[in-house]
């Protein structure tokens, strides 16, 4: 089944749980859109806000961070850690105007093959639909200072130039 | 954000001779500790060389103490200068720094992380009606219409737990909200039009720091958005980079940020970047029931958590 | 530029049936900086890894990509071949190009445009990648156990019977702990003291074990196999070395009302004492909180009498510090009290039941110690407030165990047991007397318990009655006992000579503050943590740190024993190298640019970040910053998200090596 | 404006049905009593049935909205709310609990009074202003004839306290503040065991064989620990056990005696209110021959 829009769906996982969880669903042979892209880490504590922001900016159309159940982490608390790191960014990203439907969190379990094609197929298709992230994409094509030039002393200078 | 309407409202909040009781006690207080050797040096302001202004000052010889001063036009948030980023003062001895309740909190928040000591530090507070906003007419007495808008909310006018506390502040009336009203007008937008209200600001953004520079928090000793190995941000200019070094910059701050509005005032391009620490402060309070207060906190909201911590956001 | 190797794997068909392998490695051949793209049918196989090695060789390759399989299945494989062909392990990556793309799409040409891209972000990253040197610590080979109990004593004796030094360090003036002061031990009904005592006394005997009795952990510093313990050994006023246990002193002590704590109140000691008349060591000690001669000065009659001059009043707390590799943590457990809720306290007590006001309503411990042959009475059964010999006993199980309500919700394990099998000593000791039991479930699993707890109801006739009580409360010399019986559903009310509580147990007071200054986590009721519920039962998520007993959540003796043979399992495990080695996955501190917030130490799991201080050649301060300990470090990379500098990162995962697979998606 | 704006401590007041007849003296000695400590009390106006205790065994959303709409017209007069009753009590504060968790009910329940429910007002009982507001230490100066050698069995009965999370005036299980008020008063409490016990208020008429039962084990219980009297704060307990007294003596045999007060008559004869304001004679067992005893009266 080919769509018109392809999303580019990057997922910042945990290897303990969620990577394990996704290679459960691969041995299942369980089927998901062949859309996102696992990068690995240790544990999503190890997972900075500026990842997610590069990933954006670097063309993803959504971005899923995925690891441990609470209780379950392998470091016992990086995913608390990052609970509250990521509970706070996303209301930031929130306020400077990105939908948070592109951005998703989930807990998949190393046992959770199925909620793992679960999480990816419902964002896939949620991001197929919103279509392509255009917001952070027109940013990088911008190259010039952008901004109003409001004064008549800023206009002549800019004429100057 | 001071915006028309309020201008109108020229009362005068607190008498010009309370400055100036304010001042002498300070004066006396800053020759008294370094006359008997408590500290080594008084961080404060002095008078600055265009009428109605004021700038840092430190003061080493008792002699001229009667240098300081204290008036409405005591902008800046002195507890930059004992950071890493101005190491010269930290580190001779014990010192005295003026501090009004916005720059102790930042005090305070330095003090959890480390930064500077309790005991190294004589902290004489001035209790504060608030500082002249941005574009004040110097020569009029400070008022709700010339009002900085963080201190139309502030609720540390008189700064408990220092050392010394000058001044008592009569009454002073409830003001509007301004810059939580303008939150609240954002907060009231959609995802595009804040962005497009974003997108506009930090496109003017020139990318000359000052807010980085003027930030008791950014103390760090290599800021993460100069470093090329990686480039984690973008460095030039430009709308992309720009968006990113604004986000980085509120993200670093949340949950550290004291209030202080130094950022948005030291900005050239008046892009209002309080809304961004205010919007992190809110969220903080609301989900953790976080707030930068007067004395320090080991652990601040994104250094700890508690297992039934909210999260209805993930799946 | 790099010289990187690219493998592609067909897994037989596993791959290469959804992905087209050879168009994998025509794109990925191109890359910059690729030396050489192959695929091949099976990797993992002998000639498979030939391929690669040989091709480390004849390219000069300075890094390695293999896509197959999950990093899961065959990491080690790869990375063993990687370094038996002289590359350093950690710059050969694998690329899951099968459970990650060929078993999950079907469509061919999705599925190699996907392969082609984890295979190009992946090289990406091995360009980034750093060669590392596995990290060895040196061992210590001598355990610290802190607590006498029967978990202690067990994990003392099982390491040291291994040939290695133990020190043991107990806060009472006698080990023993709890099981000490048991009656009899179910499901067999064995004397606790007849099967105590020996192990009590081969501790002391035994020439590998250092004991300190009346000694507390001040401080503990280091990190696995290279702790530093300070023992603070609180002052005995008796010379251990010149006391021969010949009793005199306590004989002739003026002062022998105070209460004691070993019979729980029940029966007196002298102030100067040991607890117990079995004790190890048989060394008493001065109460001085009620010795006449520390309260007043004047006395000192044990002084007078002790002929081999033990007698020390002048005695100091000592401080020593013992080097050791590994600690067993067997703290044991304390039981929940029913009086009003202190302030600093969880949980809330029990007004319902006269908040422990009732003298006839006592808890299950002070039960055994009036059922021991060696307790206040003898081992008459008799109460408290008139020492008569109680004809209708009533007790109640799940006292603030499974009470929500009342601040605990855990099972306390022990109590349907030993309320089982009190009724027996009961009935064996008062003929004609009558046991009543008010329960809410009979948890028996375990080896024959079930039939001890069925000989209870159905031999030794104790009568259970499912359901709660709601209150008890005093009438005349009787405790009224109001309860419901939900099976009947009717309310009943019984008039008893005596009441006993099945009390939770609850984690030791001060646990907490133990916890903290070895640096394991604890639950919401300061249990310790194991490292995993299942698969890591006895160790802590601090490496070097295992637990064995009731300090990490109740049990019974057969577990605590057990758990504490596994503990020393693992110690002796641990010093069966002379060097720790461990995967080099830790955090690294960037000095230089480091300021010293320590957010990274406020996050750190594991304890691994500790201050440095940075001085000049003078000796003067320049900074302090963060230090992880590479022993310590658990690799979760958490401080390096925290730090705002990233002047902290972890190799393997540095931000140099992510941005490159996100530059390169 | 409050109109009681005089006094520093000024309630509304809810008497409730049993206030304004079988238990009129327990309404002319609150007010005796706070007439005489300066305590304002303001009648809510057009107050009506709570509901206890039969409305909500018969349907939750109409007990609720009985006291919703008692709390609404209580919020249009000043101050925290003064309750008198037990059951009235603990059904305005039950209905201020539920609604707060519980964002369905609250939306239906405003729909059945046309109007919101103000669950911010403070629902007290007057135990807790005499205790907590007013405060001991001034109780204790306020007495001018302290009840000594006066032997009183304080019963809470199983309202007051229960459940925990509602009432929130003292140990649910170990409450001391009917004592504590004795105390300051200078009365004597008695240690016994039926302080909370039930004493079958809901079954008053549909089934009086078990109130006899449960309340003779109060008066039993009360008499055998050595008390003169009871004192109450609930005009249902005060019925079982003072009109029913004689009914459980002929039933049971046993002669008691013992007059049952209710907390502001105690605290009133105490503070020097005129017995005549505090309805001692409309009770049944009659306190003249103890009160005399003990030169109270």
């Amino acid at each position: 089944m080919k769509h018109d829009f392809e999303p580019k769906i990057v997922a910042f996982v945990c290897t303990w749980c969620t990577y394990a969880g996704a290679d459960l669903a691969g041995t299942s042979r369980m089927q998901y859109p062949a859309n996102v892209r696992v990068l690995k880490f240790p544990c999503t504590g190890r997972i900075d806000p500026v990842f997610i922001l590069k990933a954006f900016q670097k063309g993803a159309d959504g971005v899923l961070v995925s690891g441990c159940h609470p209780g379950d982490c392998h470091y016992m608390a990086g995913n608390f850690h990052a609970r509250r790191r990521f509970a706070a960014f996303r209301k930031l990203l929130e306020f400077v105007g990105v939908d948070l439907a592109r951005l998703e969190f989930s807990w998949v379990s190393a046992a959770e093959g199925g909620k793992w094609v679960e999480v990816v197929t419902d964002l896939t298709e949620r991001i197929r639909t919103m279509g392509p992230l255009a917001e952070f994409k027109e940013l990088e094509t911008e190259e010039h200072w952008s901004g109003r030039l409001e004064t008549a002393e800023l206009k002549e200078a800019y004429n100057n130039i | 954000m001071n915006n028309t309407a309020q201008k109108h409202d020229a009362t005068p909040l607190v008498a010009e001779s309370y400055y100036a009781a304010v001042t002498d006690a300070l004066r006396t207080e800053a020759a008294r500790l370094l006359s008997e050797g408590v500290v080594t040096a008084v961080i404060g302001y002095k008078e600055g060389r265009r009428h109605g202004t004021a700038g840092p000052a430190i003061v080493v010889d008792p002699a001229r103490a009667n240098e300081l001063i204290f008036s409405a036009a005591c902008v800046n948030n002195l507890a930059l200068y004992l950071t890493k980023a101005k190491k010269g003062v930290a580190g001779t001895g014990k010192i005295a720094i003026v501090a009004k309740g916005c720059d102790l909190r930042a005090l305070a928040g330095l003090m959890a992380e480390s930064q500077i000591r309790r005991e190294d530090l004589h902290i004489i507070g001035v209790a504060c009606a608030g500082v002249f906003g941005s574009g004040a007419d110097r020569r009029e007495p400070l008022s709700a219409g010339n009002l900085a808008g963080k201190c139309r909310e502030c609720s540390v006018g008189a700064p408990e737990g220092a050392d010394i506390v000058i001044g008592t502040l009569p009454p002073l009336p409830e003001l509007s909200p301004v810059e939580a009203e303008e939150l609240a007008r954002l907060e009231a937008m959609t995802p595009a039009e804040r962005w497009a209200f974003w997108k506009e600001n930090f496109a003017r953004c020139i990318r000359c720091f000052a807010c980085r520079q003027v930030c008791p928090f950014c103390y760090c000793e290599q800021c993460l958005c100069d470093r090329n190995r990686p480039q984690a941000v973008e460095t030039t200019p430009r709308p992309a980079g720009n968006m990113a070094w604004h986000i980085v910059r509120a993200m670093h701050l949340a949950g550290r940020c004291a209030g202080c509005a130094e950022c948005e005032r030291a900005c050239p391009m008046d892009i209002p970047l309080n809304l961004l620490n205010r919007k992190m402060a809110r969220e903080l309070k609301e989900l953790y029931g976080h707030e930068a207060g007067l004395t320090p906190v080991e652990k601040g909201p994104l250094v700890i958590y508690r297992e039934d911590d909210d999260q209805s956001f993930i799946k | 530029m790099s010289r990187i190797g690219v493998f592609i794997c067909h897994c037989g068909e596993n791959i290469s049936r959804t992905v087209d392998v050879e168009r994998v490695a025509q794109v990925t051949a191109r890359l910059p900086g690729v030396a050489i793209a192959l695929d091949y049918k099976y990797m993992c196989s002998d000639p498979g890894q030939n391929l690669l090695k040989k091709a480390v060789a004849e390219h000069k390759l300075d890094g390695v990509v293999v896509a197959a399989c999950s990093p899961r299945m065959h990491e080690k494989t790869f990375r063993n071949a990687a370094r038996a062909a002289g590359l350093n392990p950690f710059l050969c990556e694998m690329a899951n190009i099968r459970e990650h793309c060929s078993w999950v799409h079907e469509d061919r040409e999705e599925a190699t445009a996907k392969a082609i891209d984890i295979v190009k972000f992946t090289v990406s990253r091995v360009k980034k990648d750093r060669a590392l040197a596995p990290i060895t610590v040196p061992i210590t080979k001598r355990a610290l156990v802190i607590g006498g109990g029967i978990a202690g004593i067990q994990a003392a004796l099982d390491i040291a019977d291994a040939g290695h030094q133990v020190v043991l360090v107990e806060r009472e003036p006698s080990i023993g702990g709890h099981m000490a002061q048991l009656s009899e031990t179910f499901p067999t009904l064995d004397c606790s003291q007849c099967i105590m005592t020996p192990k009590m006394v081969d501790v002391a005997n035994h020439p590998n074990i250092k004991l300190y009795t009346w000694s507390e952990i001040e401080e503990v510093s280091g990190y696995i196999g290279n702790f530093q313990v300070t023992v603070r050994r609180k002052a005995r006023s008796v010379d251990e070395d010149k006391c021969t246990g010949c009793g005199v002193c306590m004989a002739k002590c003026p002062q022998k009302k105070i209460d004691n704590a070993f019979d729980r109140n029940l029966g007196t000691r002298p102030a100067i004492y040991v607890p117990f008349p079995q004790a190890v060591p048989n060394t008493p000690v001065i109460d001085r909180d009620n010795c006449t001669r520390f309260k007043t000065g004047k006395c000192g009659v044990c002084e007078k009498v002790c002929g081999p001059g033990a007698i020390d009043y002048g005695q100091q707390d000592q401080l020593i510090v013992e080097p050791v590799g590994a600690i067993v943590v067997a703290s044991g457990f304390d039981l929940y009290n029913i009086g009003p809720k202190p302030a600093d306290s969880p949980y809330e007590g029990y007004g319902e039941f006269g908040y422990g006001a009732i003298p006839d309503v006592i808890d299950g411990l002070t039960f055994e110690r009036l059922a021991s042959a060696s307790g206040p009475t003898g081992g008459k059964i008799l109460r408290p407030s008139d020492g008569k010999e109680p004809k209708q006993v009533v007790f109640i199980q799940c006292v603030g165990s499974r009470a929500r309500e009342k601040g605990i919700s855990y099972c306390s394990k022990i109590c349907c047991m030993y309320t089982a099998k009190h009724t027996m000593l009961y009935k064996h000791k008062i003929h004609d007397g009558q046991a009543y039991v008010f329960f809410m479930d009979a948890r028996t699993p375990g080896k024959n318990y079930d039939e001890f707890w069925r000989r209870a109801v159905e031999e030794e006739e104790a009568v259970y009655i499912r359901g709660m009580v709601s209150r008890l409360y005093q009438k005349g010399d009787k405790v009224v006992v109001m309860g419901s019986d939900v099976l009947v559903g009717v309310q009943v009310e019984i008039e008893a000579d005596l009441v006993v509580l099945a009390t939770a147990v609850q984690a030791r007071t001060g646990a907490d503050l133990l916890a903290q200054k070895l640096g394991i986590s604890y639950d919401r009721y300061n249990f310790y943590s194991e490292a995993h519920a299942k698969l890591k039962p006895v160790e802590c998520a601090t490496a070097g740190i295992y637990l064995a007993g009731a300090c990490q959540g109740p049990k019974d003796i057969p577990d605590t024993v057990s758990q504490a043979s596994a503990a020393a399992a693992k110690v002796m495990t641990l010093f069966a190298k002379d060097q720790l080695e461990r995967e080099p996955i830790v955090a690294r501190v960037n000095e230089r640019n480091c300021a010293g917030c320590l957010a990274c130490k406020k996050v750190c799991p594991y304890g691994a970040v500790e201050e440095k201080e940075i001085r000049d050649r003078n000796g003067n301060l320049i900074k302090t910053v963060a230090y992880v300990n590479p022993g310590v470090c658990g690799g979760c990379g958490t401080c390096q998200a925290t730090c705002p500098s990233k002047s902290v990162e972890l190799d393997g995962y540095t931000d140099e090596q992510i941005m490159a697979m996100i530059e390169a998606l | 404006m409050s109109p009681n704006r005089k006094f520093a401590l000024s309630y509304s007041y809810y008497p409730g049905c049993s206030l304004h007849a079988s238990a009129k003296e327990y309404d002319v000695s609150t007010k005796g009593v706070f007439n005489a400590l300066r305590i304002g009390l303001k009648e809510v106006p057009d107050w009506f049935c709570c509901g206890a205790t039969p409305a909500h065994n018969v349907d939750e959303l109409l007990s609720l909205a009985l006291c919703a709409k008692n709390l609404s017209l209580a919020g249009k007069v000043e101050g925290d709310l003064a309750v008198a009753c037990a059951a009235c009590f603990s059904r305005l504060k039950t209905t201020q609990h539920r609604l707060k968790e519980n964002d369905i009910k609250r939306k239906q329940v405003e729909t059945a009074i046309d109007g919101p429910v103000p669950l911010g007002k403070k629902v007290k009982h007057l135990l807790e202003i005499l205790a907590k507001d007013f405060g001991l230490d001034k109780l204790e100066g306020a007495v001018q004839k302290p009840l000594t050698g006066l032997k009183i069995a304080c019963y809470y009965g199983c309202l007051l306290t229960r459940p925990p999370e509602v009432p929130e005036l003292d140990d649910c299980e170990a409450p001391t503040i009917m004592e504590n008020v004795i105390k300051a008063v200078g009365g004597e409490p008695v240690a016994w065991s039926h302080r909370l016990e039930c004493c079958g208020a809901n079954f008053t008429l549909s089934r009086p064989g078990v109130i006899l039962k449960l309340s003779n084990e109060i008066l039993a219980s009360a008499k055998d620990a050595g008390a003169d009297c009871i004192m109450v704060a609930c005009p249902l307990c005060h019925g079982n056990l003072d009109i029913r007294q004689e009914e459980i003596e002929q039933a049971t045999g046993r002669r008691y005696g013992m007059p049952v007060f209710y907390i502001t008559q105690l605290v009133g004869l105490a503070c020097g209110v005129s017995p005549l304001r505090l309805g001692l004679e409309s009770m049944i067992v009659s306190p003249a021959a103890l009160l005399r005893e003990k030169n109270l009266l």
